[in-house]
């Protein structure tokens, strides 16, 4: 593979970024369609390196390429995608498209250049970070992102956006920095154990770890990827967060950034520190079971839409955490569907709610809407479709990731799968009083003559839409890359699954 | 019973058919799901320009597909009895290690008297609402639903594997959400549609975890693999897996104690109200445990509380029908009797299963039949539900009384109606079983005289208590014509799956028969029924012969109780939605409160600190130097004590 | 004793240096003494410049040469090297910080007249003729001096007299700012005063360390520990005074007080110089006499540092945060930094030597930016230094504010700046030190840092700008280049840091 | 007499410079207290001279007396000019910098 598919995704973006800013500003609608081109172009770039991957490749890593960077410290600039980076890097790179689109007229002609130019940053960093197999390189894009979307929330957000992005900032860092430590704990150790310190993932996942330091260093891992992907109870940033961004910084930062910590469990907790991993399981099972049930209820009471969404993305968040820490096959591949399912139902949520706050003066409240259905039929459709692929109904990507979680988790706890299966009733419980209260009933007078959807606003929904049908119809392609990638990780932590009754030949067979 | 499970167990368990591959007219299995699911597609995405031929597209698809049902039941009668079981497999869906589930469709003799069912009740219905929904604005929208609705019910009775069972499970519960809220503007109605959902949400939760024990036991989810190691899983295994699916079952078919939606999905249109909420879908809980038969063979204790359950059901819902005024809620709790008679048949093990679907069936036919005959009353009445505003229909509307009679005859069950021969077999199998089954059934037999009388009379027969500006009228053809079909159907659907159809030869390959000596004289057992329904009816012909009040006399503690459908809500309420309501709130109060506020108070505490702290720089030099001293000296004592140790 | 003192041999070539800076700043007096006015604030700007580029290069011509000379008392070994070639090109930028006379209307940053009465008449007098204050030169030279000589001093008297050489001047220029006399000048009091009194703990502390080594020479001192155990009262006090008057330079809590009245007071340009660079130059003398000196007893010393540096980077951060004055903040900031700098010095091992070595350029240059940014905020009565004024500057000059940002950023250590490369390197070598709870103090303090750096992020970029909020000078191109300097060495030392770090490790150990 | 003894003054002088400097209010007074400290290190220098029996404390001590000039000259400077604008020498006058 000499193509270096993985830096170019980066390159790209950040060309346009830099391209953007040199646009006039006195011309929004210029900035605003390169933009929508780079991300376009960035997105068959991807769709191109998919088609290249080999699902069964015994190579841990694909398009990989290295370069020293600061060899006094064994870094280096390396990337290369397994299964689940690559699902979650063609994740990113399809979303930034659909907010560029959907996020049109988020922000005033003034803002405009800023706005996308950041846009098209974060989207070379995501690639960064879901691609880095060199753990400091990791670590930087991890850091570095905070920064374009401290600017995207504290800029061009709501009313309270300054506070909320500080706290998601201070929040971040917490994390960061205590991953800091440990990282250059963890660095420390294999300069004892290989003579030359090194941050290379495989070089890394090949030491043999004293079990009582991994448990240090996981922790300092473990607290950064659980702020990030709020897991309870490190969650309170991201309603703050939600409610004040913009609908696109909102889907960027819930549906792909905070899979950061997901992806950084799946990929560097468990082959890195196998024993404390296994040790600390129980303790993050029930972080997640318990952020499972408490999202799904603290959304159902939540007055606020952004902030509904905020607490049920922590809920489900729960089932992705869940699923990882049972280590068993189901499991691990669920949640990763999970995550993208997760990415394409967050993108239909926080879309159609932008289409209604733009339509109702920018009210998030609940109270504040009614009957959209009677004068805004589509978009109430959309809203409703959301709203299903949010409570993981059946055919959809949500309920294959959901499922698969729950059958992994079942195999191990059933137990803990009993309790989590409830989360799912509450789920359509929040889910369809958001819709019973905003769409349904008699039309609030604010509504009246409410603009159905424009085609423009339709496009990036329908994507979003045929995406998460598709997914969840013929999840078969991507389940096919998943599944090395978690069996791989499944070898390394070696907590034997528990085994199942291989099926009989079913009666069924053709002669 | 408990106990005979092992022994049933020997003696019944279902000969397991081998699927034959798809060939021949079959080949075009998933045409049947494509067909509906193609309708729905187009009236939906489509917009308003299918406005104007959209409904007829919609009819057009489920009348192709139910002549495409015939044709496979030709062709599939042409085949020997063990070969009828035809499999296609379309991919391979969900296949995770262990974990395979296919998209793979299953056409057997259980799903094909469904199929039928389905499709042909529901063309009828189809038509009916070209009728009934003439003048309603989202008409397409309508015919898109129900379209939807056709094809997840198809996919849930064609399903090979419970996994994908579920996808049909789920998708009929959607398209019953989105019907019953088809009036959206009515709060009643999108908030009958969301309680409908959640509540089916609960059975779910059963049937999901059911779905995971199976895989877990059987390395699994496809129902020839599972079924063929049914007997080798613990009993105790089996008794969870039955009760899982129970569960689902509940929700579904609006079983104690899920049961309460059911009334208030009458919220839907009326066509919705006879093709979901009676023919249907909500029968499919009947479906799932018949189909799951090889499970509950192993489990005796599954089976009796099965058969509690349909017991319970069966009285609670004859008992609110016989106190509802609103007709269409009457009849939703007679649904919910009925239902309870297969759920108790389904509960008897192998010798009640074909009882159940048998039940089913004629239930389906007749139960549509009188939907739709409501409807055309209500129709006709300009909207009104209210049966204490109707009374002398009878001349005002011939076509729909007359119809209405062949469904009435048939759910009391008078012999040669359809509901004769299912009901009776039921009430007869109850016996063979457990004679206090058999006594609950021919009581509820006997209410079901009452209300169902009681709804005859207080309707088409009396005096008019009509609102003043009201000119009751018959319906069009396009509305009769399907009544005049099923009421046909109502009459001739039992006696001819009995002596033309053998539908108990027909369905034993699936569902397996222990024949057994009767005990009782079919005859006499006929007899007892027959006299306590026939007592059922003379009461309530005594009790409303005379002049009907428009305003419900007040009755004693039973009647309100079932007017108020026995506090179903209430105790719901109670139970459920206000504790879960009231832990919400306290969960977001901590939220903001204990977890948040230790973050902004940490953080405050950090503010607080400094601006105590930057007081130490208080300006003056020599302060300044003081503090230098200090830290010489600090910095001496450390040195001293790190050098002591 | 013998009545013949043998001459002593001196190689004057790896001083050059050195004497290249001495010999400008007394040419430089000499100017001040004899050219006339008009032609001293050229001239002095030709010796300066040229002094210290100069001096730069001999540096990098003699980078090779490692001996002490002087009969010992100066020692050129790779640390020192890398030491003065540190001051020296932050001296250069301070140097061009200096010279900036186009921001404020009267002319440069200093008063006319330092000995004029504050808002008397003959103060007005000399504005009004324009007068500059060209001895600031000469002194800020022999500052320079001081400070090449501080790290590079290889016994206590050489290292007392460079300190003395490197404040003298430094706290004569803290009194001479144009602007805000009387605060300028109390900074000159309070800095001389607390200067004088830490050099007197310091010469104490050398007399006791002499008494018990019977030398002042760190190789001498070092052998006496190896020698000789006993008599510890002596080398206690000795150590514990002289660690008192390096860490009040250093600004170490709590030694600390000073720091932020004598930033807040002076002349932001000598601010500028006195964070970056007399930071750089105690740092090193402090790893000098740690390392080489007292090196034997590492084990005494490194848990007092360990106390202090994470009293530092707490005490700092914490009491920046209720700060309103930019100038007083980034004050509290570097006393912060200096702490991260002292974990790096505890670390008592090549990586730790190295690490604070990184962080001090990195510290360097980033601090002397902020300072040229602030020095460029200004209304009618000169900088505007309240972070409330302040707001909405992103919106002006994007530029300007963007600059702030990154180094508000590489102060918080965000990667990809040097901040953040020097603080994995202190980290890195505490760790390795076993040092896991300063780490830890460490992380919580740049978590609290980080607040009151966003803060003003927050400031300048979310928040609108009021009416009369302060205008951005265009700077000449002095400032301009000096912040251009300080971005372009923040940015790279945090995106390509390799090649400094090679330059550190060859540079190598102490020379005993 | 004994040297140690003069060490033991000196430490005395220190003492006794350093309360000075924390006590006394008159910035003159405050820097003659410094003088005092860094005289006590001459002393002790000088004492510690004799008994390590070598030169270098005696030569520091000459040294340290330019340097202390030095100091005066700066000092004095400065307090001077303080004096002038403020009409008094003490050293808690000059408050405006704080917290």
């Amino acid at each position: 593979m000499n193509i270096p598919w993985l830096t170019a995704l980066m390159v790209l973006p950040l060309v346009g970024s830099i391209i953007t800013l040199a646009l006039p500003r006195s011309r929004p609608q210029v900035v605003k369609a390169w933009a929508l081109i780079v991300a376009l172009a960035t997105l068959g770039l991807t769709i191109a390196m998919a088609l290249e991957f080999q699902a069964d490749a015994t190579a841990p890593f694909q398009f990989t390429e290295s370069y020293p960077w600061i060899p006094a410290f064994g870094i280096s600039y390396s990337v290369g995608v397994d299964g689940i980076g690559l699902v979650l890097v063609a994740l990113a790179t399809v979303l930034v498209p659909v907010v560029i689109l959907a996020g049109w007229n988020d922000v005033d002609d003034q803002a405009t250049k800023g706005y996308f130019a950041l846009l098209l940053v974060l989207e070379a960093l995501m690639v960064g970070v879901f691609s880095a197999t060199d753990v400091f390189l990791f670590y930087v894009f991890f850091e570095v992102m905070l920064v374009p979307v401290y600017f995207l929330i504290g800029r061009y957000g709501g009313a309270g956006r300054t506070r909320a992005a500080v706290k998601f900032l201070l929040y971040s860092l917490v994390g960061g920095l205590l991953m800091l430590a440990a990282l250059i704990g963890l660095y420390v150790v294999s300069a004892q154990q290989l003579g030359q310190g090194t941050f290379d993932f495989l070089a890394l996942v090949g030491l043999d770890i004293d079990p009582n330091m991994q448990k240090v260093l996981f922790l300092g891992f473990f607290i950064a990827f659980a702020i990030k992907a709020p897991l309870w109870p490190f969650h309170t940033w991201l309603p703050d967060a939600a409610k004040e961004s913009t609908p696109a910084t909102a889907i960027l930062l819930i549906g792909v950034l905070d899979k950061v910590g997901t992806f950084g469990m799946i990929r560097y907790l468990l082959p890195i520190f196998p024993a404390a991993s296994d040790f600390y399981a129980p303790l993050v099972i029930a972080l997640a079971v318990i952020g499972i049930l408490y999202g799904a209820l603290v959304a159902l009471g939540q007055t606020d839409m952004k902030r509904l969404f905020a607490y049920s993305s922590m809920s489900h968040f729960g089932f992705i955490a869940l699923g990882i820490f049972v280590f068993t096959l189901q499991g691990g591949s669920g949640s990763t569907v999970y995550m993208l399912a997760h990415g394409l139902s967050t993108a239909a949520v926080f879309i159609t709610a932008g289409y209604l706050m733009q339509r109702n003066g920018g009210s998030s409240l609940i109270s504040d809407y009614g009957g959209v259905n009677k004068v805004a039929p589509v978009l109430a459709g959309f809203f409703l479709f959301a709203a299903m692929s949010s409570l993981a109904l059946p055919g959809l990507a949500s309920f294959v990731g959901e499922f698969l979680v729950l059958v992994g988790t079942f195999i191990r706890y059933w137990w803990v799968a009993a309790i989590a299966t409830i989360g799912i009733v509450i789920t359509a419980a929040y889910a369809l009083r958001l819709y019973q209260k905003v769409a349904t009933g008699p039309t609030a007078p604010s509504l009246e003559g409410l603009p159905d959807l424009t085609a423009r606003e339709k496009l990036p929904l329908a994507v979003v839409v045929v995406l998460t049908l598709a997914i969840g119809f013929f999840p078969g392609p991507v389940l096919e890359v998943v599944n090395p990638a978690v069996e791989r990780t499944l070898e390394v932590v070696g907590v034997p699954a528990p085994d199942i009754p291989q099926a009989a030949p079913s009666g069924g067979e053709a002669p | 019973m408990i106990g005979t499970g092992a022994a049933m167990l020997s003696d019944s368990a279902p000969v397991l058919q081998p699927l034959a591959p798809a060939s021949g007219v079959f080949a075009y299995l998933w045409v049947l799901l494509a067909l509906p699911l193609f309708g729905a597609a187009v009236l939906l995405l489509g917009g308003r320009r299918t406005n104007r031929w959209g409904p007829y597209l919609g009819c057009l698809t489920v009348i192709t597909a139910a002549a495409y049902a015939i044709a496979l039941l030709v062709s599939m009668m042409a085949l020997p009895a063990d070969e009828r079981a035809i499999g296609q497999s379309l991919y391979s869906w969900v296949a995770v290690g262990s974990f395979q589930a296919e998209f793979a469709l299953q056409l057997d003799q259980l799903s094909m008297v469904f199929v039928l069912l389905i499709t042909i009740v529901g063309s009828l219905i189809h038509v009916y609402s070209l009728g009934y929904m003439e003048h309603d604005v989202d008409r397409r929208k309508f015919f898109g639903y129900l379209n939807l609705f056709i094809a997840a019910m198809l996919l849930l009775v064609l399903a090979d594997n419970y996994l994908l069972l579920y996808v049909g499970w789920e998708g009929v519960g959607l398209a019953s959400y989105l019907l019953i809220g088809f009036w959206q503007f009515k709060p009643s109605a999108a908030a009958a549609a969301k309680k409908a959902f959640v509540m089916n949400r609960i059975g779910d939760v059963g049937l999901s975890l059911a779905i995971m024990l199976i895989f877990v036991t059987f390395g699994t989810v496809a129902f020839d693999s599972v079924f063929a190691q049914a007997g080798q899983a613990s009993e105790t295994t089996l008794t969870w897996i039955g009760l899982l699916l129970l569960l689902a079952a509940c929700g579904k078919s609006a079983q104690f104690p899920l049961q309460a939606w059911l009334l208030d999905a009458m919220e839907g249109p009326t066509p919705v109200s006879a093709l979901i909420h009676a023919a249907t879908m909500v029968t499919a809980g009947v479906y799932l445990i018949v189909r799951s038969g090889a499970i509950f063979d192993g489990t005796a204790v599954a089976l009796t509380v099965v058969a509690i359950v349909g017991v319970i059901t069966m009285f609670l819902g004859a008992i609110i029908g016989s106190a509802k005024d609103d007709i269409k809620k009457a009849l939703a709790g007679s649904t919910m009797s009925q239902i309870g008679y297969m759920i108790i048949a389904a509960g008897l093990g192998p010798i009640g299963y074909v009882f159940a679907i048998f039940h089913l069936l004629t239930h389906g036919v007749f139960k549509a039949n009188l939907f739709l005959g409501a409807g055309s009353v209500i129709h006709g009445m300009d909207g009104q539900q209210d049966m204490r505003r109707y009374g002398a229909l009878r001349t005002a509307m011939v076509v729909t009384w007359l119809t209405f009679m062949c469904g009435y005859l048939a759910i009391i069950g008078i012999p040669p109606f359809s509901g004769f021969f299912s009901k009776d077999d039921i009430i007869h199998a109850a016996f063979e079983k457990n004679w206090i089954i058999g006594v609950c059934g021919v009581l509820a037999a006997g209410i079901t005289g009452f209300y169902m009388t009681r709804m005859i009379i207080m309707t088409f027969f009396g005096k008019a208590r009509w609102e003043d500006d009201v000119h009751p009228h018959e319906s069009k053809p396009v509305m009769t014509i399907p009544l005049i079909i099923l009421g046909i159907g109502s009459l001739f659907t039992g006696a001819a799956l009995v002596y033309w159809g053998d539908i108990v030869g027909w369905l034993e390959p699936v569902t397996g028969l222990q024949e057994e000596p009767l005990a009782i004289p079919t005859i006499a057992l006929e007899g007892i029924t027959l006299t306590v329904v026939l007592i059922g009816v003379a009461i309530a012909i005594a009790k409303y012969r005379s002049t009907v009040p428009v305003e419900p006399p007040p009755g004693n503690l039973l009647t309100v109780a079932a007017r108020n459908s026995l506090y179903d809500d209430a105790i719901n309420d109670a139970l459920v939605v206000q504790p879960t309501y009231a832990l919400s709130r306290g969960f977001v109060t901590v939220d903001d409160r204990v977890i948040d506020g230790t973050v902004e108070g940490s953080a405050s505490l950090v503010g607080g600190v400094s601006r105590r702290l930057r007081l130490v720089q208080t300006g003056f030099a020599r302060s300044y130097a003081l503090l230098m001293v200090a830290g010489a000296i600090l910095v001496a004592v450390v040195l001293v004590v790190v050098r002591l140790s | 004793m013998n009545e013949m003192m043998p001459t002593p041999e001196i190689d004057y070539l790896p001083l050059l240096p050195m004497i290249i800076v001495a010999a400008a700043a007394v040419i430089g007096v000499i100017v001040e003494a004899f050219a006339p006015r008009r032609a001293r604030r050229p001239l002095q700007l030709v010796l300066a410049f040229g002094s210290l580029i100069g001096a730069f290069a001999a540096l990098v011509w003699q980078s090779g040469v490692r001996s002490t000379e002087v009969e010992g008392a100066v020692v050129i070994d790779g640390p020192s090297v890398i030491l003065q070639g540190i001051v020296l090109l932050l001296a250069i930028v301070a140097a061009l910080l200096i010279s900036e006379r186009t921001l404020d209307p009267a002319g440069d940053a200093f008063a006319p007249r330092a000995s004029a009465l504050p808002g008397s008449e003959d103060e007005r007098q000399f504005t009004s003729r324009g007068y500059l204050q060209t001895e600031v030169w000469p002194l800020f030279l022999f500052s320079v001096l001081g400070m090449m000589l501080f790290p590079a001093a290889n016994n206590l008297l050489v290292m007392f007299v460079a300190l003395e050489v490197m404040s003298l001047p430094l706290y004569l220029l803290a009194g001479m700012a144009r602007r805000r006399r009387l605060l300028s000048q109390e900074a000159a009091l309070k800095y001389f005063i607390l200067g004088a009194f830490s050099s007197a703990f310091f010469l104490f502390g050398s007399a006791l360390t002499y008494g018990y080594a019977g030398t002042i020479q760190f190789s001498g001192i070092a052998e006496a520990l190896t020698a000789q155990p006993g008599r510890s009262a002596l080398l206690v006090g000795g150590l514990a005074l002289i660690g008192v008057g390096m860490l009040f330079k250093i600004g170490a809590v709590p030694f600390h007080q000073w720091v932020p009245d004598v930033y807040q007071g002076s002349p932001s340009p000598i601010t500028a110089f006195m964070a970056a660079a007399v930071k750089v130059a105690a740092i090193g003398a402090l790893l000098r006499v740690l390392y080489v000196a007292f090196g034997g007893i590492r084990w005494d010393w490194q848990f007092m540092l360990w106390v202090i540096a994470g009293l530092t980077m707490l005490v700092g951060s914490i009491v920046a945060i209720s700060q309103s004055d930019i100038k007083r903040m980034l004050a509290y900031s570097s006393i912060a930094q200096a702490g991260f700098i002292l974990v790096g010095v505890s670390a008592a091992s090549q990586a730790g030597l190295d690490a604070s070595l990184f962080y001090l350029i990195a510290y360097g240059f980033t601090t002397m930016g902020t300072f040229a940014v602030v020095s460029l905020v200004r209304d009618s009565t000169g900088e505007a230094t309240k972070i409330s004024q302040w707001a909405g500057l992103g919106r002006k000059s994007p530029v300007l504010a963007t600059c702030f940002a990154i180094f508000m950023l590489a102060l918080a250590g965000i990667p990809l700046t040097s901040g953040f490369v020097g603080k994995f390197l202190v980290f890195e070598a505490a760790l390795a030190a076993d040092a896991i709870v300063v780490v830890l103090i460490g992380v919580l303090a740049s978590i609290i840092a980080a607040f009151f750096y966003v803060r003003v992020i927050v400031v300048m970029f979310f928040s609108d700008p009021p009416e009369d909020g302060p205008s951005v000078v265009i700077p000449s191109a002095a400032t301009t280049l000096a912040l251009a300097i300080s971005v372009a060495v923040t940015v790279i030392l945090g995106v390509l840091p390799q090649p400094v770090l090679d330059l550190i490790e060859q540079a190598g150990v102490f020379l005993g | 007499m004994n040297p140690e003894s003069y060490v033991v003054l000196a430490c005395v002088l220190f003492t006794l410079g350093a309360i000075g400097v924390l006590v006394r209010r008159n910035a003159i007074v405050v820097f003659m207290s410094i003088e005092l400290m860094l005289n006590a290190a001459n002393l002790a220098f000088v004492a510690f001279a004799r008994m390590n029996g070598n030169l270098e404390g005696q030569v520091i001590a000459f040294f340290v007396m330019v340097v202390a000039a030095a100091e005066v000259v700066v000092g004095l400077a400065i307090i001077v000019t303080i004096y002038r604008s403020r009409r008094s020498a003490s050293i808690d006058e000059p408050n405006l910098l704080k917290y």
